[in-house]
């Protein structure tokens, strides 16, 4: 008997999945998760943690918006709301985005879909969570200390010298974190490399494995950059080492240069395996492969590389010489390409599709809509002169919004109701998620496209108090939040009652195709009873279809 | 009274203005454009390929297509090196002052702009300039960094501590403009706020004759190039030997122990202020005792101000 | 991931790998992205320290004229040295020689101990002589432009200081070998800890390799 | 046998040449080459690298993989700097261009 999966060979019914031995009942114990290095339990322990970072960085969010709804401060102080979005920037990029898809979809599919039994490192991927609730407890500490006033941006010397809140604690805390990542890049580029199944070549490779795999390159060459900006940062504040205050003979702008060396390709370590993740929804709603497999493969590497050229479009006004700024300007139109080729071959995909509207195509659909708009606003503010304008203004803010939660959020969540059954062998309720990926999409334009307009009329990000022509506004932006607010609320109740009452799930509800499907739901511990063989393309719906056909009208 | 009117864009008071909202336009254009296409495709593939509607040809194509991946590099990649060269010049020209700018001094500090103008007039947070008349600020922070914004004019500039950063405007219409700091500086971010008031250049040359007794900056520094003693080597009349001379130094190239040359530009001026060891001139000793902590950024500019005003024959 | 081949059962071969040659590649690539990400983390340093050399070349000769160059070169003999008994106890692995691999193990950690001695050593010197500026410690500077010499020794400080922590990384997943060793473990099969180890050691001595001429040779003319 | 032993003549072998490098690199210090000083200091830096990275952490005889990771950290760290340079190397264009036409070499020693 050799070791063949057949793409077609799911029409087996599924007998009971729950009741049979998976990676969920293989332990109860607390030991059981706590030391666990099966990668599927800890991509659970992360969507545990980050979903408690999230609703911590979305309730920072919710006050600022309560607040900014009037122009005077009258909610909280200035003090706090300084703190308040430095924990909603730092909590939302550095514990939940970062690590969001790579860490929970990556960590629990990068093995299944290349057909392994597990990570190359399974220890040091529990390392890595383990580093990531560190760096976690950190900032919680510093958060619930006092807090930090800085931005998650960190600019020196405000933050190596003025500020005196907790920054050395939140600094220490994303300096650790910051292990976490590159751990988890380096397993993935290592797993990738090493562990596919036989005749799982790189062209048969499922499109959310090139984008993790150029997600991974950013993690392990950009996080260290980081790490080392903030050890500066930390060596000035402690030891007075004056690499970046001026007084001490330092070059502030030095700072900015590393900080965006690392934090400028953090954008696409969020944005690019969401692309990933609507790589696989796309072709399974539309039933068919996705149009231009090999360009949309491509373009995360293209992506992965050029987002590492372009760091020096955040120091336009800087003070950066002007000639820099010119050749950085040039270079960040270079993203656009790539990523307006995967835009344009999504929608292509759609041609000649099959198309159904289920929750997680939803999303998708909505993905690349709120990409589209983000992505071209970066347009505007990689233009030298608009850029001027526009910067430190709400137009950035909105911008990165689009990208970060437009984009990477939209995918998360799409990704996490697509492989819901595999992850927990239970269906959501299909009416509640498709009204709850509207009133996202719904909430999140009211409540960042005002904020584009803001930005143009000139209103700076993080001002407490503003002047009182830009209220209606900012009004419009705080009522979408609470649709926002409302719509996130949804899923977190639902996806949590369908662990005790939802259906069933087979081990293939969207007769998708791809490894992870062809192993029961949830999946045993070692992942496939036999180590499967691959023969074909990725993406292969006409075959498993005509199979369905036939096995229908057998 | 600055106007607080509902508004979708900001006032163009600038003759940068309308050139910034020229390609801002351009831009949407081009984004509505690129959205209403994708919008268009999906929403037409979603409804002629739905799944229930089984009457249409899904005969499949090749999934490929080199010429329409080709097509939708190339026209991404024009237009977009088309608004780059674009918005390239633009800031070229957005941030190099037009000879004869009139120049204001600007010093920031956590929270408050300082402002001093020509005649030695001050002000806090609140700046007068004439209409039609080119304003070169030059600025310095005394402690985190600044951004000198002011949207009507769609000028923003970061004011760093410990050297000059500098951009300028022309106004075009007289009236008072919000004035902000747009880069984070601490607790009160957002009250480091302030007006600029254009005014007609007879009434802007009233207002200068106004206010409390004044000193122009050149005067100023002349008095503390005494003061501090800068005097003794460095004379006015010419060079003694033991210093290069300050007549005519302002704007030239100078060569350095060392072999490199700088340009005497204000940033070089106060190192050497400051830290005279930094960047000496060949031929001379380093015999200048440093001057950091003892000057601070206003007497710095005055000092400056003062050694320019010696580089006009 | 040094510790990742060590499978708890008999066999050398963790779960996850099909066989040994499989185990054996994701262990190096594994160790070299590792690296990688360090050299990104010294990069930084590395271009703090160009933009603020070719600032002031002068003064940061004059300043790494005060390091002492007799102990950086006999530093940078020991530290090769270390480099040398590291691949050889490699191979002392490989090969299955247990009592050497012991011995070369502990001559490495014995070297490294050596460094970093002299390293401190150095530090002393420098905070007796007022040239320490860390932490509001005085610092003397009788020469131009004492703001740039601060910024050498700021650098050189935190270069050598993040490069000795290194080190002394480095030795403490040396004493886990060795204790593994003594136990009769690291050998043939089992040897891929050793490998890994020694490919961190050997980054962390060509580490050095550019920091003594940056630092100490600038200003030895 | 043979392997083991070619094995460790060749680490000897690049330790000796390592040391033989320092000496030189050393020696070169000590004397002024001007602007070469740094050059060369440099260059047997990299020298001393490559050979450690070749023999010692066995590059030379690595997959094609790792030979690609190697040189992929290394064109990263090209990034880093040329950019990163790339504005500290043309700040001072700005007063040349902007401050004034009239700029003329100031004869310093009168």
């Amino acid at each position: 008997m050799t070791a063949l999966v057949d793409p077609g060979s799911i029409t087996v019914p599924d007998l009971g999945p729950l009741s049979r031995r998976n990676y969920l009942n293989a332990g109860y114990s607390v030991r059981s998760w706590l030391l666990t290095t099966d990668h599927k339990r800890i991509a659970l322990l992360y969507l545990m943690s980050i979903t408690f970072f999230f609703m911590l960085g979305g309730a920072a969010a919710t006050l600022l918006r309560l607040d900014l709804m009037t122009p005077q401060a009258d909610l909280v102080q200035t003090e706090t709301f300084n703190k308040l979005f430095t924990a909603h920037g730092v909590i939302m990029v550095f514990f939940f985005l970062i690590p969001s898809i790579p860490a929970v979809l990556g960590n629990f599919l990068v093995p299944l879909m290349v057909g392994a039994r597990d990570l190359a490192f399974p220890r040091l991927n529990l390392l890595s969570w383990y580093v990531y609730m560190i760096g976690g407890l950190f900032t919680l500490y510093a958060l619930l200390a006092g807090g930090v006033d800085t931005g998650w941006t960190f600019y020196a010397p405000y933050s190596s010298t003025y500020s005196n809140t907790y920054v050395m604690a939140t600094a220490v805390g994303i300096f650790i974190t910051g292990f976490s990542s590159i751990l988890t890049g380096l397993n993935f580029i290592v797993t990738i490399h090493k562990m596919r199944a036989p005749g799982l070549t790189w062209f048969r490779l499922p499109l959310f494995i090139w984008s993790i795999y150029a997600t991974s390159i950013i993690m392990v060459l950009g996080t260290p950059v980081l790490a080392i900006t903030l050890l500066l940062v930390g060596l000035e504040r402690m030891l007075g080492i004056g690499i970046f205050d001026p007084r001490l003979g330092g070059d502030p702008i030095l700072f900015q240069h590393l900080f965006w060396f690392y934090s400028h390709p953090a954008v696409y370590i969020m944005i690019l395996p969401s692309m990933g993740v609507v790589s696989e929804i796309i072709p399974c709603y539309c039933r068919k492969r996705p149009f231009g497999y090999a360009f949309i493969g491509f373009s995360s590497f293209a992506i992965a590389v050029f987002s590492f050229l372009v760091w020096g479009h955040h120091l336009f006004v800087s003070g950066q010489s002007i000639y820099a700024g010119m050749v950085f300007s040039m270079l960040s139109y270079m993203v656009a390409i790539p990523s307006a080729v995967k835009v344009f071959n999504w929608t292509a995909s759609l041609h000649k599709g099959s198309i159904s509207f289920d929750t997680p195509m939803l999303y998708a659909l909505g993905f690349v809509g709120l990409f589209t708009m983000g992505g071209l606003t970066g347009l505007f503010v990689a233009a030298l002169a608009v850029d001027v304008h526009v910067h430190d203004t709400y137009f950035i803010v909105s911008h990165f919004h689009y990208i970060m939660v437009g984009g990477a959020v939209m995918g998360y969540l799409g990704g996490i109701h697509f492989w819901w059954p595999k992850m927990t062998g239970r269906l959501y309720p299909e009416g509640w998620a498709r009204l709850s990926a509207i009133l996202i999409f719904v909430g999140f334009n009211l409540t960042f496209f005002p904020q584009y307009i803001l930005g143009y009329l000139g209103m700076p990000r993080r001002y407490h108090v503003y002047p009182p022509e830009f209220q209606v506004l900012n009004v419009m932006s705080s009522a979408g939040a609470s649709i926002l607010g409302l719509g996130y609320f949804f899923p977190l109740t639902y996806l949590i009652w369908s662990l005790y009452y939802g259906k069933r799930a087979s081990s293939n509800p969207w007769r998708a195709t791809g490894l992870e499907w062809q192993t029961p739901s949830p999946p045993p511990t070692e992942n496939f009873v036999q180590t499967p063989v691959v023969l074909d393309e990725a993406y292969d719906y006409k075959r498993m279809d005509g199979q369905l056909a036939e096995g229908g009208a057998a | 009274m600055i106007d607080d009117g509902f508004r979708l864009l900001p006032e163009q008071a600038s003759t940068h203005a309308p050139h910034v909202d020229l390609l801002y336009f351009c831009l949407i254009g081009l984004s509505v454009f690129f959205t209403a296409l994708i919008s268009a495709l999906i929403l037409y593939f979603s409804i002629k390929y739905r799944r229930g509607n089984t009457k249409v040809d899904r005969t499949p194509g090749s999934g490929h297509s080199l010429s329409l991946e080709i097509i939708w590099m190339v026209i991404p990649f024009v237009l977009s090196m088309g608004i780059f060269a674009w918005g390239a010049s633009l800031y070229f020209s957005g941030y190099r002052p037009p000879a004869g700018s009139m120049e204001i001094r600007v010093v920031a500090k956590q929270w408050m702009w300082k402002f001093q103008h020509p005649n030695g007039r001050r002000e806090i947070n609140t700046l007068h300039v004439p209409v039609g008349q080119p304003v070169k600020v030059t600025m310095i922070s005394e402690d985190v960094i600044h951004s000198f914004y002011v949207p009507a004019f769609r000028v923003k500039r970061d004011v760093l501590p410990g050297s000059y950063a500098s951009c300028w405007f022309e106004a075009t219409r007289t009236g008072e403009f919000h004035l902000f700091c747009a880069e984070y500086c601490g607790t009160n971010h957002s009250r480091m706020i302030g007006r600029v008031i254009v005014m007609e250049p007879a009434e802007y040359e009233d207002w200068l004759g106004g206010g409390s007794s004044k000193e122009p900056p050149a005067v100023a520094g002349e008095r503390l190039f005494e003061e501090l003693r800068c005097v003794t080597c460095h004379r006015p009349g010419g060079a003694t030997g033991r210093c290069p001379p300050m007549a005519g130094l302002f704007g030239r190239e100078v060569k350095l122990t060392g072999g490199n040359t700088v340009i005497a530009d204000e940033n070089y001026l106060r190192e050497s202020i400051l830290r005279p060891g930094a960047k000496v001139v060949a031929g001379f000793q380093p015999l200048m005792p440093g001057y950091d902590g003892q000057v601070d950024e206003e007497q710095l500019i005055q000092l400056i101000t003062y050694i320019k005003s010696l580089a006009k024959p | 991931m040094s510790g990742e081949t060590q499978a708890p059962a008999l066999s050398p071969l963790a779960h996850q790998f099909d066989d040994l040659t499989q185990q054996n590649e994701a262990d190096d690539l594994g160790m070299w992205l590792f690296l990688c990400t360090e050299l990104m983390f010294f990069g930084g340093m590395f271009l703090a320290y160009t933009i603020y050399r070719t600032r002031d070349e002068a003064t940061f000769a004059a300043a790494s004229a005060k390091l002492e160059l007799l102990w950086g070169t006999v530093n940078t003999v020991v530290l090769l040295t270390s480099s040398l008994t590291m691949a050889l106890a490699v191979h002392a692995a490989e090969v299955r020689q247990r009592r050497k691999l012991i011995m070369l193990l502990l001559g490495t950690m014995v070297l490294g101990t050596a460094f970093l001695s002299i390293k401190f050593m150095e530090y002393y010197h420098k905070y007796v002589h007022e040239l320490m500026p860390l932490a509001g410690l005085p610092f003397k500077w009788d020469g131009t432009s004492p703001g740039h010499a601060e910024m050498f020794f700021d650098l050189y400080f935190a270069m050598t200081g993040i490069h000795a922590l290194h080190m002394i990384i480095g030795l403490g997943i040396m004493l886990v070998l060795l204790v593994k060793a003594t136990r009769g473990g690291l050998l043939g099969d089992f040897s891929g800890p050793v490998r890994v180890t020694g490919l961190y050691w050997h980054f962390v001595d060509m580490v050095w390799v550019f920091l003594f001429p940056l630092l100490y040779l600038i200003g030895a003319r | 046998m043979s392997h083991k032993r070619s094995a460790v003549v060749i680490y000897v072998t690049v330790y000796v040449i390592l040391l033989l490098l320092l000496a030189l690199t050393v020696e070169a210090a000590r004397h002024d080459l001007g602007y070469w000083n740094f050059a060369v200091s440099l260059l047997i830096a990299t020298v001393k690298a490559v050979v450690i990275a070749l023999f010692f952490m066995h590059v030379w005889n690595s997959t094609r993989l790792v030979k690609l990771v190697v040189a992929t950290s290394l064109l990263w760290m090209v990034i880093l700097f040329t950019l990163s340079l790339a504005d500290y190397w043309t700040r001072d264009w700005d007063s040349i261009v902007g401050g004034s036409q009239d700029v003329t070499p100031l004869d310093s020693t009168h």
